[in-house]
């Protein structure tokens, strides 16, 4: 139970030829594959010598559809990006169409934008350290856990939205609907309750040696290397890059918050899942602030339109902090109902990029912690 | 009275396996007939009531010797090797060189054996204290000397299994 | 009429110390009754004996495998199966029916015969290593002077049957897995054997009963004379429990079968009841070891307090079965799995020194006498290699320093 | 039994903002016992495993069918379609506009306008079908009708065993009352009938003024005309 890689060290592997290898295919049936995603691994006893991702057996062409559907058709769409949190896959496309036809959000949107992304990113967060531990080989406990948790917030998602996961609930100009009537106190109750929750989850998983000795030193990657491979997300964060949009390129009302980034040092995967917890604490304060300053006015701005919705001839593009970071939307508009171009810069899909890199000398069971360390949804790789 | 029925069953099925460990070609399948003809061998052991030795045999030669074959054979992938090592003109020498002194060495106990039908009325079972005494005093220095060997190999293997250059994983530069 | 008067007569046989082995007697006593010969008589007590235990350790093997899915549920905050019967009772049954009407599906590559024989090799060995250990005060099925080898010896045969069936399968991930479980096996099977070497070095015997009846005073009146409850033994305990954990394939150590890694490992490509066999095999597995532990560390079928004797012997030790085996299913709802490299480096590295170290601890053990000075002489002796080995697992393995930074900007 | 030391409550003892805070997390312990991490973890899973008997709140799953949790009104499922009144056919608010069927992101409508034999516009459905194997509920169309004609319903029990027809809603399937609406989700519901009430008495007072408008045009048209009119004869008269 030490993790000692030098012992192990990819550079003691020799250079051995193709056929000595053993050619493994993880996935897309495996269980240890988040989706449908798919590695060809060359294994020499256990360890990875090389390691192809093979993706696209999700592949829904949403992009090309985006473009030959009206803009509000494409809003359901993009909940089907990354399933786990639909919502802020929502407000980065409303954003995106706001900038292009020049909306104005009302105030008491933007707060509800922020209390609803930020629920997000405590599902999101808290639904990874459960996969995580999953792709550990422990027998779910975490993960049942972890849903139970995730399943009192969609609770508060589908009476606000109507639906637990296809929220499609951002509109250009603010949201579909207002709060029902004691949303907000059973959003304040909830976050109460999450902090001795995120407290039970430490005490399961932070300390545990036999995590820590899975985690710590694997699959870490220097900050060049991560930044130059467009990483975002708390996996660059977990490197000690200071870069959070909420921060660097304020969207909404973010700037009103106090809220701090958390920072790792080393960016392997034990630091991964600490900043994730880290982040989960920093999204109750701004829960708490949101809930406390929420205004009351119009959830959506009287001029925006439903029907018959053409934005000026133009081009725009908009990011948000996304759970599982950077996710923008590209939109040119040429005048008509429908977008010219639409692109989606997908955080899971980007992040996924470094994966050999991160693999390569290290055991068959090191690749499946770090693909879980990634946090990728397969929804949003292939598209 | 060695009882004769299980010999006569065991032994031929010991020698069937032990020829079909030589001459077969597949070096699992060898090494699996070499385990079963072992764990025959132990049970010729249990059969004439020598239950310490039986075990013993079962246990080193089946579970830890055999496995270890079968893992090395896992390891390595043997491929053609194998066949190409028995096809050297030298193979048939160093084979007989092999076998000969063993071959003797058995020969000349088996003849020097008292006549064990009629010397040994039942079968002789050894106390364990017995033996464990006779092995750490009478027998000390062949145990010692067993020992050292094994110390040796085992400090051998393990430097063998180093890895010579200790350098610390370094993620790929930008 | 006669069996009657027999049987009153030998009224013993009608105390619940006995029960579990009425079956037998009875048959004995009908087949004397018919003038059977003494050797049908003996061998068909033998007969019954085994017969019990299978169909004993079989239901147990049925029960564990409900129970196990309703403790981790309930870890889980979950009901657990509960639709087949009373509480699910019944789901072993459906189950039973669902593997035995699956298709058999032989991999097209595989070695037919080895891949056949596999599953056979695998629930032999745990039955024979049954058969051996002693249930109750009246109630040891195979009395053998040389158990504990026997078990071990047999114990050894599963290494082989695993490697048949990874190899045999003629696919990579039983390959992998049959690897594993190699390796793992003869690493686990050492401080598992040397930790109970402290055991027969203070019993002076192999034999299991011996073993347990060594085990049956109490000192100061209440505290049970196990061999837990010395420093040697406590320490050889946990080895020889973390160890069995390894040998039973279960959760961390459950690397061979590492659903996450390789599917499934050795039994990837079986499916039906060759599947269930291993499965079998696997739970039968997890009894004998339990058992083998209970009866060397645990006190076998003592009870734990003098004035409790009166519950039968064989209670005790299903009581105390039931408790080692929640604490697997305990583990295995809690705990991830560790990797390759680290489970050979903690069995070699902490495992076996402390292994070895119960034996010289164990002959002081002896020698003094056990009592205060036997704890004082040896406490030392087993304590400064524990924290020179834990100091060295704080530096690589424990909580390091971590600091993590909040950017306010 | 706090390994990680300063760790929790970090927030309330790092004052100041401006430089960056730093956190120590981890531990640092000199010395700690190798496995007490592993202890808390099983501390956890007992604690959970006691609890699941007697705290209701802990457990993760129901035992649905015999059980279910109260759904939200707000739920939204797929779509039916509004009418008024009792009949099914004449009281159908549907305008068949197609409006829900452009703008259906994944184009599962599919509409018929009902027309006489002179092909002219009767402004209801003859066809309107969903599929609801397509349908993604996302409510876009109830969102877009403007004739409060389409919204979402909360049924969710719709298995069958028949994939094609039994998932394709027609008319007959599709109808339901406004009381359903109504008692479906009382809120959405009398609004929309409060609205639908008030546009209704709006329309008709149009309707009502337009009359008396078109009556009192026609009154004067007829008068203007029999003026023409005897202006007319008056002059074939005088021709």
């Amino acid at each position: 139970m030490i993790s000692d890689l030098s012992r192990f060290s990819p550079s003691a592997a020799p250079a051995l030829d193709d056929d000595q290898l053993l050619h493994v295919s993880l996935g897309p049936q495996h269980p240890s594959t988040h989706g449908v995603f798919r590695m060809n691994v060359a294994l020499d006893g256990e360890t990875v010598v090389s390691l192809k991702p093979v993706f696209g057996y999700l592949h829904r062409n949403h992009e090309k559809i985006a473009e030959n559907a009206t803009y509000l058709s494409s809003m359901p769409y993009t909940d089907r990006l990354d399933y786990i949190c639909p919502l802020s896959n929502n407000w980065a496309y409303a954003q995106a169409v706001e900038k292009l036809a020049g909306i104005e959000v009302p105030e008491r949107a933007e707060y509800m934008r922020v209390i609803l992304a930020e629920l997000t990113r405590l599902i999101n967060h808290t639904a990874f350290a459960g996969f995580i531990l999953g792709d550990m080989g422990a027998w779910g406990s975490a993960l049942m856990y972890a849903f139970r948790e995730r399943e009192l917030i969609l609770d508060l998602f589908e009476d606000l939205t109507g639906a637990r996961m296809m929220a499609n609930f951002m509109r250009f100009g603010g949201c579909r609907n207002d709060l029902p009537a004691g949303w907000a106190g059973k959003v304040s109750a909830l976050v109460d309750g999450y902090g001795p929750f995120l407290d039970e989850m430490e005490d399961l998983l932070i300390g545990n040696e036999i995590l820590l000795s899975r985690t710590r030193d694997v699959g870490a990657l220097t900050k060049e290397v991560l930044i130059n491979g467009g990483i975002t997300g708390p996996m660059l964060r977990a490197a000690g890059v200071n870069y959070d949009i909420r921060k660097v390129e304020p969207y909404g009302i973010y700037q009103r918050f106090d809220f701090r980034i958390p920072l790792g040092e080393t960016g392997d995967c034990y630091d991964r899942i600490m900043i994730r917890f880290l982040e989960m604490r920093e999204s109750i304060k701004i829960l708490r602030q949101a809930l406390d300053q929420l205004p009351d006015g119009p959830f959506v701005h009287p001029k925006a339109k439903i029907r018959n919705f053409k934005p000026p001839v133009g081009e725009a593009y908009a990011r948000i902090e996304g759970p599982k970071g950077e996710l923008g939307f590209h939109l040119i508009s040429d005048g008509s109902a429908n977008p010219y171009r639409y692109r989606v810069r997908p955080p899971s899909f980007i992040n996924l990029t470094l994966l050999e890199d991160m693999c390569l000398g290290l055991d068959l069971a090191d690749v499946v912690v770090i693909l879980g360390s990634i946090d990728i949804v397969l929804g949003e790789v292939d598209r | 009275m060695i009882p004769l029925i299980p010999l006569l069953i065991l032994s031929p099925l010991i020698l069937l396996a032990a020829l079909g460990a030589v001459w077969n070609a597949r070096p699992v399948h060898a090494a699996l007939l070499l385990a079963l003809a072992l764990a025959l061998t132990a049970g010729l052991y249990l059969t004439i009531g020598a239950d310490f030795i039986g075990l013993v045999q079962f246990m080193v030669y089946v579970g830890a010797v055999a496995v270890l074959i079968v893992f090395s054979l896992l390891i390595t992938r043997p491929g053609d090797e194998a066949e190409e090592l028995a096809r050297r003109p030298g193979a048939a020498v160093s084979g007989l060189a092999c076998v000969l002194p063993v071959a003797t060495v058995l020969l000349y106990a088996v003849s020097h054996t008292p006549d064990l039908s009629s010397g040994a009325s039942e079968s002789p079972t050894l106390p364990l204290q017995t033996l464990g005494k006779a092995l750490f005093t009478d027998y000390a220095p062949a145990v010692l000397a067993v020992g050292v060997l094994l110390t040796a190999v085992m400090v051998g293997a393990v430097l063998f299994a180093r890895d010579p250059d200790k350098k610390p994983p370094t993620p790929p530069g930008p | 009429m006669s069996l009657l008067a027999m049987s009153t007569a030998e009224s013993s046989l009608w105390s619940p110390e006995w029960l579990p082995r009425l079956p037998q007697r009875l048959v004995e006593m009908l087949l004397r009754n018919c003038h059977a010969p003494d050797w049908l008589v003996t061998l068909a007590g033998y007969a019954v004996a085994a017969g019990t235990v299978v169909a004993v350790f079989l239901t147990a093997f049925a029960l564990l495998s409900l129970i196990e899915r309703k403790t981790l549920a309930r870890i889980q905050n979950r009901l657990g199966p509960n639709r087949a019967g009373w509480f699910g009772i019944l789901q072993p049954v459906a189950d039973g029916i669902k593997m035995l009407t699956k298709e058999d599906i032989v991999p097209a590559k595989a070695e037919w015969f080895l891949h056949l024989m596999a599953p056979i090799l695998i629930v032999v060995p745990s039955m024979l290593a049954l058969g051996v250990i002693p249930y109750g005060r009246e109630w040891v099925p195979v009395s053998l002077d040389l158990g504990l080898l026997f078990f071990f010896a047999v114990g050894t045969l599963t290494e082989v049957a695993v490697f048949m069936a990874g190899w045999a399968s003629g696919s990579k991930f039983p390959m992998l897995g049959a690897m594993r479980a190699i390796s793992q096996m003869v690493s686990y099977e050492l401080p598992l054997i040397i930790s109970a070497l402290g055991v027969i070095m203070v019993t002076g015997s192999l034999s299991l009963p011996a073993i347990v009846e060594h085990q049956g005073t109490y000192h100061l009146g209440f505290i049970p004379a196990w061999n837990v409850f010395t420093p040697w033994g406590l320490t050889a305990t946990l080895v020889f429990f973390i160890a069995s954990i390894a040998e039973a394939n279960r959760c961390p150590f459950d690397l061979p079968e590492g659903e996450s890694e390789i599917v499934a490992g050795h039994m990837t490509e079986y499916s039906g009841f060759k599947y269930a066999l291993f499965f079998m095999g696997e739970y039968l597995g997890l009894f004998a070891i339990s058992g083998l532990f209970i009866t060397l560390f645990l006190g076998g079928w003592q009870a734990p307090l003098p004035g409790l004797t009166f519950v039968p012997s064989w209670l005790w030790f299903f009581a105390k079965l039931v408790a080692v085996i929640f604490t697997h299913l305990w583990i295995r709802g809690t705990f991830p799995r560790v990797r390759m490299d680290q489970l050979m480096r903690f069995a070699w590295l902490c495992m076996i020194p402390m292994a070895l170290l119960t034996i010289p601890a164990a002959g002081i053990w002896v020698f003094t006498g056990g009592g205060l000075k036997g704890w004082l002489v040896i406490m030392p002796l087993l304590l400064i290699p524990w924290l020179i080995l834990t100091t060295i697992h704080n530096r690589r393995l424990a909580p390091q320093t971590r600091t993590y930074t909040f950017a306010d900007s | 039994m706090n390994l990680f030391g300063k760790w929790r409550g970090h927030s309330a003892s790092r004052p100041g903002s401006g430089q960056n805070a730093r956190a120590t997390i981890g531990a640092p312990p000199r010395w700690s016992m190798p496995g007490l991490g592993l202890f808390k973890g099983l501390v956890v899973t007992a604690r959970n495993m006691m609890q699941s008997y007697y705290r209701k709140d802990r457990m993760t799953t129901v035992q649905y069918p015999e059980e279910r949790v109260t759904i939200s009104p707000n739920f939204r499922n797929f779509p039916f379609l509004c009418y008024d009144g009792d009949d099914p056919v004449a009281g159908l608010r549907c305008t068949a506009c197609s409006i829900c069927e452009k703008e259906c992101p994944p184009q599962c409508i599919y509409i018929v306008l009902d027309r006489d034999e002179n092909g002219k516009s009767l402004k209801r459905p003859k066809l309107f079908d969903i599929d609801i194997s397509v349908c993604m509920n996302c409510g876009i169309c109830a969102e877009v009708c403007p004739f409060d004609s389409i919204y979402m319903d909360g049924q969710y029990e719709m298995s069958t065993t028949d994939r094609f027809g039994g998932l394709l809603l027609g008319l007959d399937r599709l109808a339901k009352s406004a009381d359903y609406h109504l008692k479906l989700r009382p809120l959405e519901a009398s609004e929309v009938a409060a609205r639908r009430k008030a546009e209704e008495a709006k329309k008709l007072a149009a309707q009502a003024a337009k009359e008396a408008k078109a009556k009192t045009d026609k009154e004067a048209k007829a008068k203007a005309a029999a003026e023409t009119q005897t202006a007319a004869t008056g002059k074939g008269e005088t021709a």
